[in-house]
């Protein structure tokens, strides 16, 4: 679950982090009493907003309404600003960068931190960069933080501010189960106050259930891919016109692979799981065919999914949706023998493995089936 | 020998009494694991086929002599199981549940070191070690003893891969699916280590996927450590990008994370990667 | 440190524990409301209250008046009962018992919890005690507690009571330092509510420095330790006559035994530590001058320690306190040839060997010397 | 050989700009120990006692290759200080100060075993192998070179009994104050262990006190484990009765942890128990 800035900053707030004063809206007439002089920030869930023009300053009321007015409704790489978010300018003597995240390697949270902050934090030197793993049994340690300010060089009085906002960043990073908690810039005002410039918060999909609240927050996906989301199927739309299903992540991703090799391309990644529900697949049928393929390559290998079941759901969404589009299926599993003649029944093309079904797609596109 | 799994080692199915739990618990006794109790809070004294089932794993330790658990129990309850295996002394967790947060992982499995446990997933299809022992959800057919050790990071395509093998008559060691999700108790790294040191192992097969780090690290290790022929597969060579984490994932994973770094790591290493999951067969008639 | 039962509970109220309504009174014109029928509890900082006469009910406002005036001023086990506490009277179906408290051998925090609460839990049987420790870097998780309940053989309704109040019970535990957390009886009411009819807490009084609001407490201390307590010397009053004081508390025992050992008997217990800070020295001699000795046995082995530092504070609070009680010291340390001298000089006994000292103490005292 | 600290072993001292933290460095340098470095936020670059200051424990790990710590701080910090020494590699870590929370020392001694890493004390005295190295406080004139090991969780008296042991000619292999605090690192039945393991140690003084059950342990597992001479002081015959944890305290401790029960289980063990300190001297003489 992506947060939009705003969002971002209300829940860093509630940890005791310091974020600029700052009001939100939707349109321009929202706007009443925004912290002037102030930055009108464009808020989408993607990065670069600033280049794209998604950041401007305005001095007085009249300005702010001006320049929302213009923020409002822009394309940012794709994404619509909806919402505009009119925030406290700071006086900015520094740019530090803050974040924490998680190192699949270490299988431990790990702290970066940098005194070249505002820029594009993977573009700064390795040795201008402090990076510490954070053990989770233990937890964050004052040592850790004293490092930490004394590699960026910071005062004292300074370096305090930044370790109690790394300790907080950390809190929250853990309690909200978030897999990115980033602060860029982490700024230090002319007046000797750090203050969080922006905020990026990513919490872990799988630990919705433990944040209801966030569950509705606007994400980066498609129509489809939303009504996916909340069909609990893992789906994702790509710029090829095959539309590819599969169980399991890496066998579909293989599937992908093998159908590329072939010469097809796919415009679907559709993970099933481990479903023989005929519902169940239905549904994910019914969303491939929204996707609007012109062939469909279906890939099951399931020792324990019932191969007949599956093929039960193919039919009834083929149905359902008075789809004719073509639909080349490998599938094996258990009473493998029946899902082949429901498919070929429906008309459609059972193939043996996996490459010879993306074979036939390939050449069922090409019209030459 | 084998890896990990053997035909004395005595299961322990944590949540056996669920949907999930009680259908493989049926699977696994079939291809002959010991599965010697279950437990499910509550439902102590009662059966599932044919195996008692404990209110605790603790008594599954103390009346049957578990050695090791399988976990079925829903996601929000996985990190409770998971340690209440390894309190109870069990040095072999395996987690088929998937969709567990990973800041419960991220505090399980280093726990799971300070007890001396193995953990395997979460989010995985288990070990088999054909005609001695099954602790996972893969299907028992496609399996069959022989000298190869695999590690696979996915489910069905690890299915596809070990039923190439089989038919091409690369028989298995141990499979063991390390699962899927970021943060795992035993890497690909880890799992080659162990079959580096089985004798039963004389060639092993890495399937592995785009995300994080652990094929560039594995091929590093391999390089060093490993003289058994390695073969591998990668998937996702035209996934899309996978969601990356900010900038400051991108510090962490550096060029590293896309299936073409990891099948440069594979080749560097000396490792032939296959092109098609089939081509895994082929390659190991070339070791 | 330790609480009193109104301050226990409200502190594990804080922690969202249930105890009943209560209110508290040093004198019985400061009773106006106490919920009624009530129980009215002497509070003192021992057990046995019940036995010695310090609970009993009241049913009107004028019975607790009565009782609040017998109760104040009680002796109970040497401890006067300067508050009572008034509380809620519980329709008790059944007494359990709860508590946290450390494992030395193991090293980590104990649980233990009982069915058959409302007696000396000492004196249940083991089988009849569910003990499991708790690891401190992964905490208590729902499996102890599931485990817990099913052997006190709770239903559902009481078991999920049950286990809400041990978790917040080691939440409390921890965040508060405790030594102990013991709720004796954890009370099952007849409406089926679970309640801590009791509350006994023990605070670590080495983290007083993170718990300031507590560093004014009551304490089960003489006059005189209470003294020692704030000058943070170690000091405890014993029932004999020699005043014993030496540096280190292995020491400072053994140096007891032998004194034992050679007929006589400590009258006080203070461990000097490695200080040799004359002033110091002098404030610990104060104290134990004010303790009435008969002879003062003091021994010091500090390799490290200056020895005529020490003796040279000995002479001044002998001056301080125009004492003229007997003192038997040994001393070994840095210059303890010149601290011989010092304290030859004014008139005290100087020993070679610690058995030595003792014996030459217990001679003293008989007026052997 | 010896326990724990050689003459190898590359100390680094934790709170070395504090005046505890400088006395005793001058006094290990004095007695051959290899200070290798201080550490001290913010005072990084100075120098104590001609020993180089760093900021951090890695500093020092990584310029000077320090491999065990001695810890000064005071306890509001030491649990910090003990885990940066730990999670910088060290792997012997002596904790001097007092005082501290035992909530700390809850956290960071099983932490310790999470990295593998040796911890005595909090509230000791240090360890000492004469003629070769000390990492404590204890005055360094009374050891001399032997071959009796001691354990004790005091100080002072510790001293006092070493001081008689050397003047009867009873030199020490080394002697481990593990500490007088309800929690320690290293208790009296692992400092056994430590002793029984090491060839230059022949026999064992261990030095105990009322409170706990560390004693009674010890001589369960001397009687089933320790085949060198153990001889035994304990304080405390004359005590008043140490505080009781309540009547959690009981159960835990039973009809364990006063003076009568310890040199029981001592003697039970065949454990020669002294009347008086200087005893000890005596009953080595007997072994």
């Amino acid at each position: 679950m992506k947060f939009l800035e705003y969002k971002a900053k209300a829940i860093f707030a509630k940890y005791g982090i310091p974020v600029p004063r700052g009001v939100v809206a939707a349109r321009p007439e929202e706007i009443h009493d925004p912290p002037l002089p102030c930055m009108v920030k464009a808020q989408v869930l993607v990065g670069g907003r600033g280049k794209a023009g998604g950041i401007k300053p305005a001095a007085t009321i009249e300005e702010a309404h001006a320049i929302a007015s213009q923020i409002l409704g822009m394309d940012i790489k794709g994404y619509k600003v909806k919402t505009v978010y009119l925030e406290q300018r700071l006086d900015i003597e520094k740019e530090l960068y803050l974040s924490f995240t998680i190192d699949r390697s270490a299988r431990e949270p790990l702290l970066i931190a940098s005194a070249m902050g505002g820029m594009e934090i993977e573009t700064v030197p390795h040795d201008q960069l402090f990076m510490q793993h954070i053990p989770t049994l233990i937890g964050i340690q004052p040592y850790v933080l004293r490092s930490m300010t004394k590699r960026l060089g910071l005062a004292d009085h300074l370096g305090e501010q930044v370790e109690d906002i790394a300790r907080k960043a950390y809190a929250l990073f853990r309690k909200e189960d978030a897999e990115l908690v980033e602060i860029n810039p982490l700024v230090v005002t002319k007046g000797g106050k750090v203050i969080a410039g922006d905020a990026k918060l990513v919490v872990d999909d799988n630990a919705e259930y433990r944040h209801l609240e966030y569950a509705k927050l606007d994400q980066d996906r498609t129509a489809l891919e939303e009504e996916a989301h909340e069909k609990g199927i893992t789906f994702i739309q790509l710029d090829g016109d095959i539309g590819v299903i599969a169980n399991g992540a890496g066998l579909t991703m293989a599937t992908l692979d093998v159908l590329n090799l072939k010469g097809g391309k796919g415009g679907t990644f559709l993970d099933l799981g481990g479903t023989d529900d005929p519902d169940k697949v239905a549904q994910a049928f019914e969303l491939l065919i929204k996707a609007k393929p012109s062939v469909i390559l279906l890939n099951i290998f399931g020792g324990i999914t019932k191969a007949d079941t599956v093929a039960l759901g193919v039919k009834k969404a083929l149905e359902v949706m008075h789809a004719d589009v073509p639909v080349v299926a490998r599938i094996k599993g258990v009473n493998e023998d029946a899902a082949k003649q429901i498919l070929r029944d429906i008309g459609m093309h059972p193939a043996e493995t996996m490459e010879e079904a993306a074979e036939l797609a390939v050449q069922v596109k090409r019209g030459g089936v | 020998m084998a890896v990990l799994l053997t035909k004395h080692s005595r299961v322990v199915v944590q949540g056996i009494t669920g949907h999930q739990g009680q259908f493989h618990t049926r699977a696994m006794l079939d291809f002959g694991t010991k599965v010697v109790a279950g437990s499910s809070p509550g439902k102590g004294g009662s059966k599932v086929e044919g195996v008692p089932v404990f209110d605790s794993v603790q008594q599954a330790v103390d009346k049957k002599r578990a050695n090791a658990s399988i976990i079925f129990v829903p996601a929000p309850y996985t990190k409770d199981a998971a340690i209440e295996a390894m309190e109870a002394g069990l040095k072999l967790v395996v987690i088929i549940t998937e969709r567990i947060p990973f800041h419960d992982t991220l505090e399980f499995i280093p726990y799971a070191r300070t007890k001396g446990a193995v953990v395997i997933g979460p989010n995985c299809p288990g070990i088999i070690t054909p005609a001695e022992a099954k602790m996972g959800i893969m299907p028992s057919h496609i399996f069959k003893p022989g000298d190869c050790g695999v590690i696979s990071r996915s489910g069905t395509l690890t299915y596809e891969i070990v039923n190439a093998m089989t038919q091409g008559g690369f028989g298995q060691s141990t499979c063991v699916g390390i699962g899927g999700d970021p943060i795992i108790g035993t890497n690909t790294l880890e799992a080659l280590e162990l079959f580096q040191a089985d004798r039963k192992t004389k060639r092993i097969v890495v399937v592995g996927e785009i995300g994080g780090t652990a094929e560039e690290e594995a091929a590093a290790y391999i390089h060093k450590n490993v003289t058994k022929p390695v073969v591998a597969y990668v998937a996702g060579r035209t996934a899309p990008p996978g969601k990356r984490m900010g900038h400051a994932g991108a510090i962490i994973q550096g060029n590293m994370g896309t299936a073409e770094s990891k099948v440069k790591a594979f080749n560097d290493a000396g490792v032939p990667v296959a092109e098609y999951p089939v081509d895994i067969a082929k390659l190991l008639g070339q070791t």
